[in-house]
């Protein structure tokens, strides 16, 4: 085991960087805001040198680094990347620089906001790298929390509701976590620490995948033990993803966050469920995914189809993005109950390319809103005239969201599409009205907001400044280099997830 | 039906202190029952005689009549009002009393009936003598006490009574 | 695999346009502000002329090759490589994508010509080039891609640039409408494609059986239309929902197609599609996008030539279409309006062609189609061009410049659009040695001699020469009522009238002339000469031949039916010359007045648009806002429930402590200070009281020892 | 009927005797004549004593107590007597039911 502490440093950068952010004079925002973007750019520049080092073939984990926590309890600090998360990590570190500079508008307690983004991101990168379940449940822990005061505190009007809401939602799902996580603990087969110490039981996802075989434990409370805990893990995360009937706190929790919140909360935060479901559900319990599967791909399609009619109903233009990502992140759903080659990969490439397209939607309503100050699609028209590359821009976003090919959306939902067909014809055919009903709400607030008359009251509206195009423009390339040649980041999570799969082609 | 002496005796004594008893109990009269429990107590009397206690029996009728009599006789007629021809003496709840004396009475008869007393017929006569031996060496120290007693029940008394005087010293100067 | 050779330039017949787009998109708006329009359109033409040339390089290189070898391709790389499933991004050049591609790089680069006269002084000149090479991109895309995700790209490339090209001018909100309303209908269309796309892929690869999720045949998992030529007849044996695989995945791939190519009942986006500028019609919505079904339906000709249902079906719609289309271009005032049922009913024409088989006829029309149609759509936009410009000289800014009422007489304003468009008239009217007759006549004789649809070939005929006398009045009903007569303007605009610049006039000379020769690529056999299109087409559809059969009626058959159409024309003609000629006759007016109901109900193309807005917009409209009600009072009320429940939980809870439990200890409380109230009546400071209780006590206790105890 | 005088006659007449003391104290309202109840339990008392002390004791304990029983009532009787004189001078009745001002 190569052990490598590149993963350790990546995800602590941000979190040794809070204590200078909060040093600095109170009244130098200017500095502090350069200052936290730089600590951002130490994981950016991690994560590059990561996916350029990371070997594609290795379907093992890589970059580990794994050493006792503690000895009493079997926990471990064990972090490392494979195929799967290296995509998310990656996805991770750039939104987070990005959304950094996005961060610049914010004038309230710069230092206590820069303070808790950094917390955020080293939340995020501990759960993407964390292979020890403890250290998985503390790190996603540790990034809900700076996530709620971000929300509670610098947040739009509703902020306070919005932000509980988050809040309760997802920590009821984790409470079923940490419930499934003890469950299992007790119930692993003895192993051996990292120093070789023998335990009788342990944490170690990756032990717990290869040694464990839950499917033959006693049921539990009746019900049989993989699929209860399946089940228990999968509402967890599904919360997270969101799937439909749990989505509800998205909508308000994106409406109320500030602009560089919501571009991380449905950039990163929301991978967080699909991630885990690949990871612990599918790994651990194959058995009960696979019997899961049809239940899985239905409330995919149905979070796929009703959260696109829901868009088409919006009038606000946050709310709109945010149940569109609902909708994109249902597809990961499909691709993953499949068990196809396409789907796995498809699913996976889903929460690449929508971590790339969400956040520029979501800088886009950022944009208009810090000018006009609100965000009903119907007070706005005629935008085109007065901001002709604001448009350009929001239009390439909202092709690329509603799937146009050789853009990044279509390349994910093609796959998914592909994978998903062959296994459930009648609910991909069902998912397939949603790139209708996408395409039509994308068009009819375009036309409502940047077609037709100017609307005189913002005639005096300026065109997009340097700060807000160094934040859109590398997102837009990206989505277009992706869409095109998509081939080198499918190289890197295509072996891992044949590997999965094959587990379940078995 | 050989009835003997002693038992004609017992039944007149016994109906002569219930009866004396009874009056003593009911009767409106404070004077008269002062004067009924005269009859009692010498029936009592009689009652040791019968029992072959002659000292007790005269020592009772030496204390009680002789002396706790006479101060009753003397309370009752002190506290009566002069002008009362016919010293009330007011009874209430008569039922309860009596129902509640017949309870007690019922219970200590069944027990003295029923409860097997170790009978020894032939007891030794308390002879003066005997009682007077026993009175100064086994009873010495209670028979001490019972002096001690007497006494503060004198002084007890008498106080009451100057304190009375003092108090009332200006209407009345007996 | 046949070998074929490697066309190592191929890739830049589509990129060069989308090079042309990106200068003029990116920094068109700087270009435009410093140096004016001529930098902008000498980039705009010269990618489309360089494409064409490339194009016809290999063109000829082509026809050097032994026909069977007449195939090119140019492997840039593979785009998606995940487990059996390879998708190269490969182009390929074949007799029929060449065919094509002459055809779009040439009327393309004319009709780039001729917008530069047309989009003269427009303030974001920039943007409609930018569009247009955007678009010609697209197009080559989805002709020379060797697969059908590449063909879905620039399926969708050609549907992103007519929404952008039909809301060119963005202000006018109606124009906006048209641009969405044509996305979403090509959108539903597109959808259709997919799935077809998809239900094809996993037919050939023979499906999953969801138990062991293996895949039968793996290595029959492709895309390519080569690779998909060769392994099709596996889908024969092959069911799909209980319908055979052909018949349900040409079916859907036909659903994809009635959108693209406005056939019914998705063509209603295309009469909307007007409110673009002319060339954009004329390019896109008359020559090469709407056309890209029927190349699609050409490209997998061994797969729609295997299922009868599927031929009967693309034939009758396209017969339908036709003469649907052309009823309504009877009565239509705008000559745009007229000009796009035309197409359509033109279309449908073409869907005939490759409906029954006859794939090469269609393709034939398709290319004649595009001469005389473009010329048809400059004409008029050059009338237009000249119209507007005459009312805002004249500053009459109410009337509609695209209205023929307001027209007539600019015969002699305008010389040589009223020629070309003569021309064009005769040529899509199918008048002899026209293009039209040959390519027109070429498909109603192989509709009446198939053998292939379930319906018998005799009622395509039927349709198809109904359409074609209707297509004859209305054609020269236009000609009549714009060209001829007087002019029914004010003198003051009549003034103003002249010929359009030489840029508009030279390209409208070409397509005149071309709309007149055109036909000389596909001669009929009947009269023994050399028909150089159905031979040069002859490799690539010969996967389809054998799945298709033709009755053989004799030759004096087919002259005489070829007569009929002549006479048809001719016919057709006479009506709108008595009728409409210097609008002398009052008849069309008492006609109206007779049955103002029948012209309403026409005039309004039979309220199709109404009942779509009413039944199927109207309906998701309504849908989405019960969803989203939905939503926020029951997903989010059962939240809010939930904590409102708690909420309640709780405040039960604080209820339940302080009455409950400290009601208990202060209730004990006052039970003691009760009772020992009650107690206090017990002290009466009677003695006697106390003796009773005494023995009350007493005796109680006796009893309990006795009566219970013993 | 052979009445052999026993020890049962004795101590149901103590008994009677008693219980009428007993009623005596219950129904007056006259504070001599709650003494003179007490006067007459005392009295059966002393015939049980005596009773036992004739029928079942060895040795002359029953004869003293019951001399001890005589005087300490002389002592009570004298000491009640002096009490009641004291309440009568005071409130001018000896009504048992009225002096109750110990009552709390």
């Amino acid at each position: 085991m190569n052990q490598s502490t590149l993963l350790t440093w990546m995800i602590f950068a941000p979190l040794i960087g809070i204590p200078f952010v909060l040093a600095m004079p109170k009244d130098k925002t200017q500095w502090v805001r350069w200052l936290a973007t730089a600590i951002t750019a130490i994981p950016l520049l991690l994560g590059l040198y990561l996916v350029m080092n990371f070997d594609p073939n290795n379907t093992s984990m890589q970059f580990e680094h794994h050493f006792v926590w503690i000895p009493s309890f079997a926990i471990e600090y064990y972090v490392g990347v494979d195929g799967l998360s290296i995509l998310m990590v990656l996805l991770t570190v750039l939104i987070a620089f990005i959304a950094s500079i996005a961060s610049w508008g914010i004038t309230k307690y710069v230092r206590g906001y820069f303070a808790l983004f950094l917390l955020l991101e080293t939340g995020m990168l501990g759960t993407f790298c964390a292979l020890d379940f403890f250290l998985f449940y503390v790190f996603w822990e540790v990034m809900l929390l700076p996530m709620y005061f971000l929300i509670g505190i610098w947040g739009g009007p509703r902020k306070e509701y919005a932000a509980i809401k988050f809040f309760l939602y997802t920590l009821f799902g984790s409470l079923l976590m940490l419930l499934a996580i003890i469950a299992m603990y007790y119930n692993s087969n003895p192993a051996t620490l990292v120093d070789g110490t023998p335990v009788n039981h342990t944490f170690n996802i990756v032990k717990l995948i290869t040694e464990n075989d839950f499917a033959a434990k006693a049921p539990l409370l009746g019900f049989e033990f993989s699929k209860l805990l399946f089940i228990a893990l999968f509402i967890g995360f599904a919360i997270k993803i969101p799937m439909v009937p749990f989505h509800t706190w998205l909508p308000d929790a994106h409406v109320e966050a500030p602009t560089p919140i919501s571009v991380i909360l449905a950039g990163v935060l929301l991978k967080m469920g699909g991630y885990g479901i690949l990871r612990i559900n599918y790994g651990i319990f194959p058995e009960a995914a696979k019997w899961a599967a049809p239940g899985v791909a239905l409330f995919g399609a149905i979070s796929i189809v009703y959260a696109a009619f829901v868009c088409l109903a919006q009038k606000d233009l946050k709310k709109m993005i945010a149940y569109s990502s609902v909708s994109h992140m249902g597809f990961v759903l499909l691709g993953i109950a499949a068990f196809t080659d396409q789907g796995m990969t498809g699913a996976v490439f889903q929460m690449w390319t929508h971590g790339l397209i969400s956040p520029m939607l979501f800088l886009i309503a950022g944009v208009i809103y810090d000018r006009a100050h609100h965000r009903e699609i119907d007070g706005f028209g005629g935008l085109a005239n007065q901001m002709p590359e604001y448009t350009g821009l929001t239009g390439l976003a909202f092709m690329a969201s509603l799937g146009l090919p050789a853009l990044a959306g279509f390349i994910s939902e093609f796959l998914v599409f592909t994978g998903a067909f062959p296994v459930y014809r009648v609910l991909t055919i069902i998912s397939g009205l949603a790139i209708i009903i996408t395409a039509a709400y994308y068009l009819y607030a375009l036309q409502r907001m940047f077609l037709g008359k100017l609307n005189e009251k913002y005639a005096g509206l300026s065109d997009l400044t340097w700060r807000e195009r160094v934040t859109l423009y590398p997102l837009a390339v990206l989505i277009v280099v992706v869409g095109i040649y998509p081939m080198p980041l499918l190289n890197l999570i295509n072996k891992t997830l044949m590997s999965i799969v094959q587990v379940f082609k078995g | 039906m050989n009835i003997t002496f002693p038992d004609i005796v017992f039944v007149i004594l016994a109906a002569l202190i219930l009866g004396c008893g009874a009056i003593v109990a009911y009767s409106r009269n404070i004077v008269r029952a002062g004067f009924s429990l005269l009859g009692a107590f010498a029936g009592v009397a009689g009652l040791y005689f019968l029992a072959q206690a002659n000292f007790i029996g005269a020592a009772q009728i030496l204390i009680y009549v002789g002396g706790v009599l006479v101060v009753i006789l003397f309370a009752i007629m002190l506290t009566r009002g002069i002008a009362q021809a016919h010293s009330t003496n007011p009874r209430q709840m008569v039922i309860p009393a009596t129902l509640m004396g017949l309870i007690s009475a019922a219970m200590l008869i069944t027990i003295a009936l029923y409860f097997p007393w170790r009978l020894r017929p032939d007891a030794p006569v308390a002879t003066v003598h005997s009682l007077g031996n026993a009175l100064l060496d086994t009873y010495l120290i209670p028979f001490e006490f019972l002096s001690l007693l007497l006494l503060a029940a004198m002084i007890g008394a008498v106080m009451l009574v100057r304190k009375e005087i003092k108090e009332s010293g200006k209407e009345e100067s007996r | 695999m046949e070998p074929f050779a490697q066309a190592h330039l191929l890739w830049l017949i589509p990129v060069l346009p989308l090079l042309g787009a990106f200068i003029n998109g990116a920094f068109g708006l700087k270009i435009h502000r410093r140096y004016g329009e001529k930098p902008i359109h000498v980039v705009a033409i010269l990618m489309p002329a360089l494409s064409f040339v490339i194009a016809a390089y290999y063109f000829l290189q082509m026809t050097a090759l032994a026909p069977e070898q007449r195939q090119m391709l140019n492997h840039l790389y593979d785009w998606i490589r995940i487990g059996d499933f390879n998708l190269p991004l490969a182009f390929w050049f074949d007799p029929l994508s060449g065919a094509m591609t002459l055809m779009i790089t040439f009327v393309g680069t004319l009709i780039h010509i001729y917008s530069v006269g047309y989009m003269h002084k427009d303030d974001s000149y920039w943007r409609f080039f930018a569009y247009m090479n955007l678009f010609m991109f697209s197009m080559l895309t989805l002709i020379l891609g060797d697969n059908f995700v590449l063909m879905f790209v620039g399926w969708e490339g050609v549907g992103l640039c007519s929404y952008l090209l039909i809301s060119f001018w963005y202000r006018d909100l109606k124009n906006a409408g048209a641009g969405m309303k044509a996305f979403i209908t090509n959108r539903v269309g597109d959808f259709g494609f997919i799935i077809g796309m998809f239900a094809l892929l996993w037919a050939l690869g023979g499906g999953w059986n969801a138990s062991g999720y293996a895949l039968q045949r793996p290595e029959n998992l492709t895309l390519v239309f080569r690779e998909i030529k060769l392994i099709a007849p596996l889908l024969l044996n092959e069911q799909i929902f209980g319908i055979a695989a052909p018949t349900f995945i040409c079916l859907l791939f036909f659903w994809g197609a009635t959108a693209k190519s406005a056939q019914i009942p998705l063509y209603v986006w295309l009469p909307d599609a007007m409110a673009g500028p002319t060339p954009v019609s004329a390019l896109i919505h008359a020559a090469t996008m709407v056309t890209a079904g029927v190349y699609m339906v050409a490209r997998l000709n061994f797969l729609f030539a295997m299922s009868p249902v599927v031929m009967t079906v693309v034939a009758g719609v396209g017969a339908l279409t036709a003469l649907f289309a052309a009823t309504i271009g009877l009565f239509q005032t705008d000559i745009k309006k007229v000009l796009a049922y035309s197409t359509v009913s033109q279309l449908g024409y073409m869907f005939m062609g490759v409906g029954i088989g006859a794939y090469w006829v269609g393709i034939f029309h398709l290319l004649t189609h595009a001469f005389f149609k473009a010329c048809l759509f400059l004409g008029s936009g050059s009338v237009i061009h000249a119209m507007h410009h005459a009312y805002h000289k004249s500053n009459n800014h109410h009337d509609d410049p695209q209205d023929m009422r307001n027209m007539g007489g600019l015969g002699q304003y305008m010389p040589t659009t009223k020629w070309t468009y003569l021309a064009a008239c005769f040529a899509i009217a199918g008048f002899p040695f026209m293009s039209g007759f040959f390519s027109k006549d070429e498909i109603l004789w192989l509709n009446f001699a198939n053998a292939n649809t379930l319906i018998p070939g005799q009622v395509f005929w039927a349709i198809g020469a109904g359409a074609a006398l209707l297509t004859a009045f209305y054609m020269f009903r236009s000609y009549f009522m714009t060209f001829t007569g007087k002019f029914r303007g004010s003198a003051d605009t009549a003034h103003h009238l002249h010929e359009s610049p030489k840029s508009i006039t030279s390209v409208l000379k070409t397509l005149g002339v071309l709309s007149i020769i055109g036909g000389v690529i596909g001669l009929p056999k009947l009269w023994h000469l050399p028909n150089f299109l159905e031979h040069w087409l002859e490799p690539v559809f010969e996967t389809a031949q054998p799945y298709l059969h033709w009755h053989h009626y004799s030759h004096g058959l087919e002259w005489g039916l070829m007569a009929l159409s002549v006479v048809i024309a001719f016919t057709g003609f006479a009506i709108a010359y008595t009728l409409y000629k210097d609008a002398r006759s009052k008849v069309p007016a008492q006609f109206i007045q007779k049955y103002p109901a029948l012209h309403r109900v026409v005039y309004n193309k039979y309220y199709v648009d109404e009942f779509y807005q009413a039944t199927f917009i109207r309906g998701t409209m309504i849908f989405s806002n019960l969803c989203d009600w939905f939503d926020r009072t029951v997903v989010d009320g059962l939240v809010n429930l939930s904590a409102f429940v708690t909420h309640q939980f709780s405040k039960l809870n604080g209820w339940h402590d302080n009455k409950v439990i400290d009601g208990a200890v202060n209730g004990l409380a006052s039970l003691t200070g009760y009772c020992g109230q009650a107690l206090r009546k017990v002290q009466t400071g009677r003695i006697q009281t106390y003796l009773y209780v005494l023995l009350g006590g007493g005796l109680v206790l006796i009893l309990i020892r006795f009566v219970i105890f013993s | 009927m052979t009445l052999t005088l026993g020890l049962p006659h004795f101590l149901v007449v103590a008994a009677l005797l008693f219980s009428l003391g007993l009623v005596c104290i219950l129904s007056r309202r006259n504070a001599i004549g709650l003494l003179l109840g007490i006067e007459l339990m005392l009295n059966a008392a002393n015939i049980n004593l005596i009773a036992f002390a004739r029928f079942v004791e060895s040795d002359l304990s029953g004869h003293v107590f019951a001399l001890f029983v005589m005087v300490l009532a002389a002592a009570e009787a004298a000491i009640a007597m002096a009490i009641v004189l004291a309440i009568f001078r005071s409130m001018k009745h000896i009504d048992v039911n009225l002096t109750v001002n110990l009552k709390e």
